[in-house]
């Protein structure tokens, strides 16, 4: 009973980490059809912001607060960078933004490798995350509850932002028929330059937290990409509600698989069951029906 | 058991044989003598091996100025192994048939090792090798001047056993260092009275340590003995010290863990915890003094240096004493001449031993320190005589 | 840029080989027994029984959404429906798309769909070649097959043969998409709103094409225009929130203050339609 | 309020519009008239700024508009509604109409007004638009483009795959919407009404325009021996 | 419009035959060492060939054609270390860290021949079945993609886990022959170069038939518009299946070659990133064009070695920034280059615009 739980927290707090690092992709991927295999540098991006700024603020506690905000905004400009220099020129052609983003993400990389050089560096977590929570002998690391709360609160926002908010319909007009959102007078290239800006945001966001759980280092970001993308993939393209169910799903597979077996094979296994799963539903688990022929 | 030294023995035997074939290109006629330093300084790797290279190229500085080898100059060809295997083995018979050089120093991982060494039995040419490693093995054309297990994991087991520890949980890296290491580990335990309560391992890289942790804390277990390599150890010891876990009750002896690494975990994470090697940055002797000093001289204040480090820097100073002890480049007479042949290390004296390629080392086990060094906590003394098949051990036998 | 309206247009006289009664054709006939399509609770097609034999060109109009795309959808294969859809005693439903073509059944779309990086030719070479033995498709394809060039001339294409389907006006793909179900060999004809989008001219050479086909072929046209299904229709059967309203000539039907009510409407002006 | 000068336009290789000039009135309904692939749709796409012009000038009362995007157009007062009923299949019909009116800041009377036009949509509010049937969507696209309060509205083959009784009902609001002071350019294949409706009429053939004339007046078959048919 | 014109035609003849003519002056001019690194090359490019076929002409972007291309390797890999070992022998590695009994999934290698069925057949029925279960759900584009690679994740660190069967992370290496040929021995390198160049340029003669063909016309068209093609009583699943087991059947002789050429296979040689690798190449080539996978893929292996020779970290500058202009303004890659040359002439300004629906740049190349 008592690994039980231990386990399904160890699995809901991994899902919340793939959760957060594949949110953002829920939006460009889902809402832009872009594929960024740039994201995870978006999330190292992210996590180096928040080194540089212990270097600066020293006190741990403030600057993981002020690190949050400040890596959405850098990893946001970024993105819109990245969108208004490439991907905006590459319209409909969605398998090529995955490759050209890939080359960008090689870029990154060796950038962060000359920047901050090519060890891993550690940036301290606050004291008030430091040590656990502990109810009836279940321990939980204040920090993966951070990490839980911090996913919770921006699966929130984007789900309203998107179904409440007039900036949802405009994006998700957009996403449907771009020249027809262009003729009712919604100005296309600025909604896709603030989408892109929201997911690298999340991005950012995401970098930051995982600076709670490992080091940072240049390819920090390769490490979640493909589970990230899983997620994405599993939720079914654009569903924020998928994405969501997918994490999790994801993460509580993973924690019981390896207390049976060992960390590799219940890797393995997560991933065969993924493959079989898009199988017997190939667009995840939420899918929109259209009557369009592609 | 044996099956394995034969084996590998024969493998070089052949290699020495077809390298009649292969003849060597090395130009000793000039004022200069070609040389290869084959580190990954791409890839995850290159977090380790940057340093290495850093070591090897002040070591060739060194030589240079007094002199050379043989009144030559070093000539270096670096080459980056780029973490992977494949390239390492590439790279080492690019150094080797098209730079044509006299010997190569580098490698990190077993992985890389293993990829290179029958590079070289085929080409009958020299490496090397600096790093701890997993034992097993022996080529000609190999000089291992890291630990191999004898000198570094059974005198940490000592330790350990030595402090009433019984119960071991084993954490490591889902490669050939680990697994191996850790067979060897078990063996140990069932002939010490000591019990394996549980035994994980991770992909390289991979940074989700909650269910690890979590076995860990039930396991009961009164030491975690660590063969996690590279960024691993970093989510390791934050989930370790996060859920409450502390080097006082449930110490974590780690044997892949040097002064490099520890800035990158950060020491608040990792203090008071256990390493095992056979260098620390600490060691307060002349010669190490002097190591320390020109390295942060050359390289800046903040780096530190490690055992790797040492050991390579050291691998270069074994291969030029050997070299002028046989007067000659070729790699016959360098194998030839290497027994016995000594250097006046930072680490204290080590010598090379002629029968398997090995070095003699001292065993060291250190504490962390909230400064990010490491102090000895407990030595061997005098340097242990390489083992790596462990022949000198009855519970060893069928490994 | 030429467009078709200006030389030939249509030639109705070059069908050929294209539509030479086949024996086989002879006994074909659709029939539809009880079909229903619903989507996750609503219910666009509500249990329809309709039967159309070759010779019969019959039209099935009804107000927008009354279900007449979704009944072609069903017979195709394109959305899931239970009952009964038959063409020369096979049953269709149920069985995937490609099958369901293979047994002879085509369909052009309400919005033209052809395949656009494809000029016209590979186009109706494609459309002739899936009965073709999977084998002879690795050879390269030399010259271009009687069926064709026929098509090609029928519809009007022949000199944009090598243009890309893409770059067609609208009002061409959908000859296109006429010619490619004739090369396929289709003898059960679904036309979703072919003459949507063409001009008066147009239409009635569409018209002519359809009268030159309907003899040897079932057809089936969905339109909204009038004008052109009185030219054309021999039958019409009217759909409406998906049940069937009425049936029989298009005189009846014009006359049935039911259908004028829902559908037709009363004329605001003369010409035109 | 429109003027398009000897604009030619096209596609990566073909060019489809040769070198047009039309003038639209502030008010009143200009028709274009021409076969398929005569070059309607290319001429409005230009219009409207999904096609830049290759050669001559787009003025917008005053304004040349040539080089600003659609949506910049769009919220000069140009409307376009593009042929073959699109509409925004993820979002509802309800969302359909929001968007554009949020966009535009319109008043919820106009809403009203829009609805009063189409009660079919009323009925459709919460089904998504890549639902809705060929007709539901065309009426949708029209009274998303008058969300936009234009004062110029450009419908391509408005009436295109309508029941009969809606396009007298389509025809019937563009009429009384110019006659309301809006300016209409209509592009059809159906001679009759256009005709009838326009004040002005024009004829493209292949890409060039070979008749002008007064509308109304106009008999059918004078127009149709002028599109040669 | 695919249908090539008689002078692209010609132009691709002239192209085969320059190709073939380099092929054979290699061994007279390269040193052994680098004869063999251009052998290693060739095994690269026959897996672009692979993947120009099914992701160039049929939309499938494979990112995991390390799995092929392993699972040949790894084939040959196990065959060779059991042939070293000799009848009944037990490869040395698994005497290291194995209990030091050969599997018994292993011993069916131990017969060369049922080795080279196997290289061919075990990929062949895994892309079929991968096919068969993808396709036929209609997975497609990006899902497709992702999938792949999930599968070449999965792939990898499974080889890393199973140490004692697979040699883990160190793969397997250290092979003494090649079907009884010593592999120390320069004179076998030129014939082991052949045997590549003979098989790449079989392999591309093969692609070049099939896009000349009707199925080459299908098989585009199920790229653009799979459903349309459905009504025309085409099943585009199998037209699909058939090019995805074409191109893992070549990924998988590539990988077979590979071995023995470098000496070793590894997981790092097949991962995720390895299987991106294979796609930088032929993107940069030309992904729908005859020649362009296959050169794209040895001109950018060609350049990583050279340029990391001398320049570690701006050759990953290098390498990035080429991948990324080519892709985003020269979708058909270099091999366009000469179409684009031509086109360029009679090119007016603002024509297509941001918003033009004007169809896509045609990703067929020229040659
Ligand atoms: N996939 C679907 N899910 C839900 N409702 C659908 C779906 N497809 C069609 N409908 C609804 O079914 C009804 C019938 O649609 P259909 O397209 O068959 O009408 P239609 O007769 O072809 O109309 P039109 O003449 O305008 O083309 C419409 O109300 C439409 O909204
Ligand atoms: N995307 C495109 N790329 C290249 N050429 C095109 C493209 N779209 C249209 N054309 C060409 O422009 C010509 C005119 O097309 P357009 O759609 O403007 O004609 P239209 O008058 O609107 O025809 P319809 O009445 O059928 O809608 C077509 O014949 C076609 O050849
Ligand atoms: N030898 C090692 N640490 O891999
Ligand atoms: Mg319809
Ligand atoms: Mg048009």
């Amino acid at each position: 009973m008592d690994v039980f739980a231990s386990q399904v927290f160890a699995g809901l707090s991994l899902g919340s980490v793939l959760l957060l690092a594949a949110l953002g992709l829920a939006l460009t991927f889902g809402q832009l059809g872009v594929i960024n295999m740039a994201h995870g540098e978006f999330l190292m991006i992210g996590a180096y912001t928040a080194y540089v700024v212990q270097r600066v603020v020293t006190d741990a506690g403030i600057s993981f607060l002020i690190a949050l905000p400040l890596a959405a905004v850098i990893a946001g400009i970024l993105g819109v960078a990245l969108e208004w220099a490439v991907i905006s020129r590459m319209r409909g052609r969605p398998l090529d933004t995955l490759l050209v983003t890939y080359g960008v993400a090689l870029l990154l990389q060796q950038l962060a490798r000359d920047i901050f050089g090519a060890p891993n560096i550690d940036v301290r977590a606050p004291d008030w995350l430091s040590g656990p929570i502990v109810i009836g002998g279940l321990s939980m690391p204040k920090t993966r509850l951070m990490i839980l709360a911090l996913s919770i609160g921006c699966v929130a926002a984007v789900a309203l932002l998107l179904t409440r908010t007039p900036m949802g319909r405009r994006i998700r007009a957009v996403v449907g028929n771009r020249d027809l959102a262009e003729c009712s007078g919604i100005a296309t290239a600025r909604v896709d330059r603030l989408t892109f800006f929201l997911g690298s945001a999340l991005a950012g966001i995401a970098g930051v937290a995982l600076t709670l759980l490992g080091s940072v280092g240049p390819t920090v970001g390769q490490n979640y990409i493909v589970d990230a993308f899983l997620v994405v993939v599993v939720g079914g393209i654009g569903r924020v509600w998928g994405a969501v169910l997918a994490a999790m799903a994801l993460g509580l597979l993973q924690s019981f698989l390896q207390l049976w077996s060992d960390a590799s094979l219940a890797k393995v296994l997560v991933l065969l069951a993924v493959v079989a799963f898009l199988q017997i539903r190939p667009q995840g688990l939420f899918t929109v029906r259209t009557r369009s022929l592609a | 058991g044996c099956g394995a030294k034969t084996s590998t023995t024969t493998s070089s035997v052949n290699g020495s044989a077809a390298a009649a074939s292969a003849t060597s290109c090395v130009n000793t006629s000039g004022s200069s003598i070609k040389i290869g330093f084959l580190n990954s300084l791409s890839g995850t790797m290159a977090i380790s091996e940057k340093t290495v290279n850093d070591a090897l190229n002040m070591a060739a500085k060194e030589i240079n100025a007094a002199g050379g080898v043989l009144g030559k100059q070093l000539d270096v060809v670096t080459e980056d192994g780029a973490s992977e295997p494949t390239t390492f083995a590439e790279k080492a018979k690019k150094l080797i048939s098209s730079d044509c050089v006299a010997a190569v120093f580098g490698g990190w991982t077993s992985a890389s090792r293993k990829a290179m060494l029958p590079v070289f039995e085929g080409q009958n040419s020299l490496l090397y090798y600096p790093v701890q490693y997993e034992g097993l093995e022996a080529s000609k054309n190999i000089f291992y001047t890291g630990a191999t297990t004898n000198q570094q994991i059974i005198p940490a087991l000592d330790y350990l056993k030595e402090k009433g520890k019984t119960k071991l949980f084993l954490v490591g890296s889902d490669y050939v260092f680990p697994r191996t290491a850790n067979k060897i580990i078990n063996a140990y335990a069932k002939a010490n009275g000591m019990t394996v309560v549980g035994e994980e391992y991770t992909p390289l890289g991979s940074t989700d340590f909650a269910t690890i942790v979590g076995k860990v804390k039930s396991s009961g277990a009164d030491a975690v003995f660590n063969t996690l390599n590279g960024d691993s150890n970093v989510a390791f010891f934050k989930e370790y010290t996060n859920v409450g876990l502390k080097a006082a009750t449930l110490p974590v002896l780690s044997v892949s863990i040097a002064e490099e690494e520890v800035q990158g975990i950060g020491a608040a994470n990792i203090v008071g915890q256990l390493t095992a090697w056979n260098y620390y940055a600490t060691i307060d002797t002349p010669v190490n003094t002097k190591f320390v000093a020109d390295f942060k001289a050359m390289y800046g204040d903040k780096r530190v240096t490690s055992d790797p480090m040492e050991a390579a820097y050291t691998s270069l100073y074994l291969w030029k004493n050997t070299v002028e002890k046989a007067k000659s480049f070729a790699v016959a007479d360098v194998q030839k001449a290497a027994g016995g042949v000594s250097v006046d290390a930072p680490e204290g004296k080590v010598t090379i031993n002629g029968e398997n390629h090995h070095i003699a080392k001292t065993a060291l086990i250190g504490e962390i320190h909230d400064d990010g060094l490491i102090y000895t906590v407990w030595s061997s003394g005098k340097p242990i005589e390489p083992d790596p098949f462990l022949k000198g051990y009855a519970w060893a036998k069928g490994l | 840029m030429t467009s078709p309206g200006r030389h030939g247009g249509v030639d109705a006289e070059r069908l050929g080989k294209l539509i030479t009664p086949d024996p086989e054709t002879i006994h074909d006939y659709l029939e539809i027994r009880g079909l229903r399509v619903a989507f996750d609770g609503f219910v666009a097609v509500k249990d329809i029984d309709l039967t159309v034999t070759r010779g019969d060109l019959r039209f099935l109009i009804g107000p927008n959404g009354a279900g007449k795309t979704t009944v072609i959808d069903a017979i195709t294969g394109l959305v899931p429906a239970t009952g009964s859809a038959a063409f020369g005693r096979k049953e269709l439903l149920g069985k995937p798309v490609h099958r369901i073509a293979r047994l002879g059944v085509g369909r052009t779309f309400q919005t033209a769909s052809v395949i656009e990086e494809l000029d016209v030719l590979s186009n109706l070479d494609l459309a002739a070649g899936a009965s073709r033995p999977a084998v002879s498709r690795l050879r390269a394809r030399r010259g271009v097959p009687a069926s064709v060039e026929e098509a090609l001339e029928a519809i009007g294409l022949a000199d944009e043969r090598f243009r890309s389907a893409g770059a067609l006006a609208h009002g061409q793909k959908q000859w296109l998409e006429i010619g490619m179900l004739l090369v396929q060999g289709a003898r059960l004809l679904l036309l979703d709103e072919p003459v949507a989008g063409m001009s008066h001219s147009e239409r009635e050479q569409t018209a002519d094409l359809l009268r030159a086909i309907s003899p040897h072929r079932v057809v089936v046209v969905v339109e909204h225009d009038m004008e052109f299904l009185r030219a054309v229709a021999d039958s019409v059967t009217v759909l409406a929130a998906g049940e069937v309203l009425a049936q029989g000539t298009v005189a009846e039907i014009q006359n049935d203050p039911r259908v004028q009510e829902i559908y037709l409407g009363t004329p605001v002006h003369e010409g035109g339609r | 309020m429109l003027t398009l000068e000897k604009v030619r336009l096209g596609y990566d290789r073909t060019t489809v519009v040769h070198d047009v000039s039309i003038e639209v009135p502030d008010s009143g309904i200009v028709a274009v008239l021409g076969h398929n692939g005569a070059g309607k749709t290319t001429l409005l796409r230009g219009a409207i700024g999904l096609l830049r012009p290759m050669a001559g000038r787009v003025v917008f009362d005053g304004e040349d508009v040539g080089r600003l995007g659609p949506s910049a157009r769009v919220a000069r007062g140009l409307a376009y509604v593009p042929q073959g009923q699109q509409a925004f299949g993820d979002l509802s019909t309800r969302e359909n109409l929001r968007l554009v009116a949020e966009q535009h800041r319109a008043p919820a009377s106009r809403m009203d007004e829009v609805l009063d036009l189409f009660p079919a949509l009323a009925e459709l509010m919460d089904r998504r638009a890549g639902l809705l049937s060929g007709g539901q969507r065309q009426q949708l696209a029209i009274a998303r483009a008058l969300l936009t309060g234009p004062r110029l509205l450009m419908l391509d083959e408005p009436t295109e795959g309508i029941q009969p009784n809606v396009v007298q009902l389509i025809e019937r609001t563009i009429v009384e919407l110019a006659a309301a002071g809006l300016a209409v350019l209509l592009v059809e294949q159906h001679v009759g009404f256009a005709l009838q409706a326009a004040s002005t009429y024009a004829v493209l053939t292949s890409g060039r325009i070979t008749d002008r004339g007064e509308g109304g007046a106009t008999s059918t078959d004078t127009v149709r021996t002028a599109m040669r048919i | 419009m695919i249908a090539l014109t008689q002078s692209s035609r010609a132009r691709l003849v002239a192209g085969l035959v320059a190709s073939i003519a380099l092929l054979a002056a290699a061994p007279a001019v390269l040193s052994d060492f680098r004869l063999l690194l251009l052998a290693k090359f060739l095994c690269l490019a026959m897996v672009a060939v692979g993947i120009g076929l099914a992701w160039g002409r049929g939309g499938m972007l494979t990112m995991g054609q390390g799995v092929f291309f392993g699972l040949g390797g790894y084939l040959m890999a196990m065959h060779l270390k059991l042939a070293d070992a000799g009848p009944g022998g037990v490869p040395d590695f698994m005497q290291l860290y194995g209990t030091g009994v050969v599997p018994a999934w292993w011993e069916p290698l131990r017969s060369g021949l049922v080795t080279l069925l196997l290289i061919v057949v075990l990929p062949a029925a895994l892309a079929w079945l991968l096919g068969t279960g993808v396709f036929r759900r209609r997975v497609r584009g990006a899902y497709f993609a992702i999938l792949s690679q999930a599968l070449v994740a999965a792939f990898a660190i499974l080889l890393i886990g199973q140490q004692q069967s697979t040699g883990g992370t160190n793969g397997l290496n250290g092979f003494r022959s090649f079907l009884g040929y010593d592999l120390t021995d320069p004179v076998n390198h030129q014939t082991l170069y052949a045997l590549c160049a003979a098989v790449l340029i079989v392999m591309v003669l093969i692609v070049r038939q099939l896009y000349r063909s009707r199925w080459g016309e299908l098989l585009l068209a199920v790229r653009d518009q799979e459903n349309r093609v459905r009504f025309l009583g085409y099943d585009p699943a199998s037209v699909k299946i058939t090019a995805f087991v074409i191109a893992a059947v070549f990924a998988s002789i590539g990988g077979a070659l590979f071995v023995p050429v470098v000496g070793i296979i590894s997981p790092a040689d097949v991962g995720v990133t390895a299987s991106i690798g294979f796609i930088v190449g032929v993107a940069i080539g030309g992904r729908a064009s005859v020649l362009g996978p296959p050169l794209g893929a040895i001109a950018v292996a060609w350049a990583q070695t050279s340029l990391s020779e001398n320049f570690p970290s701006a050759w990953t500058y290098a390498e990035a920034a080429l991948f990324i202009v080519v892709i985003a303004v020269l979708p058909a890659g270099l091999a366009s280059l000469p179409a684009l040359a031509r086109r360029v002439t009679h090119r007016r300004a603002g024509e297509a615009t941001a918003y033009a629906h004007g169809t896509p740049a045609p990703v067929e190349g020229s040659l």
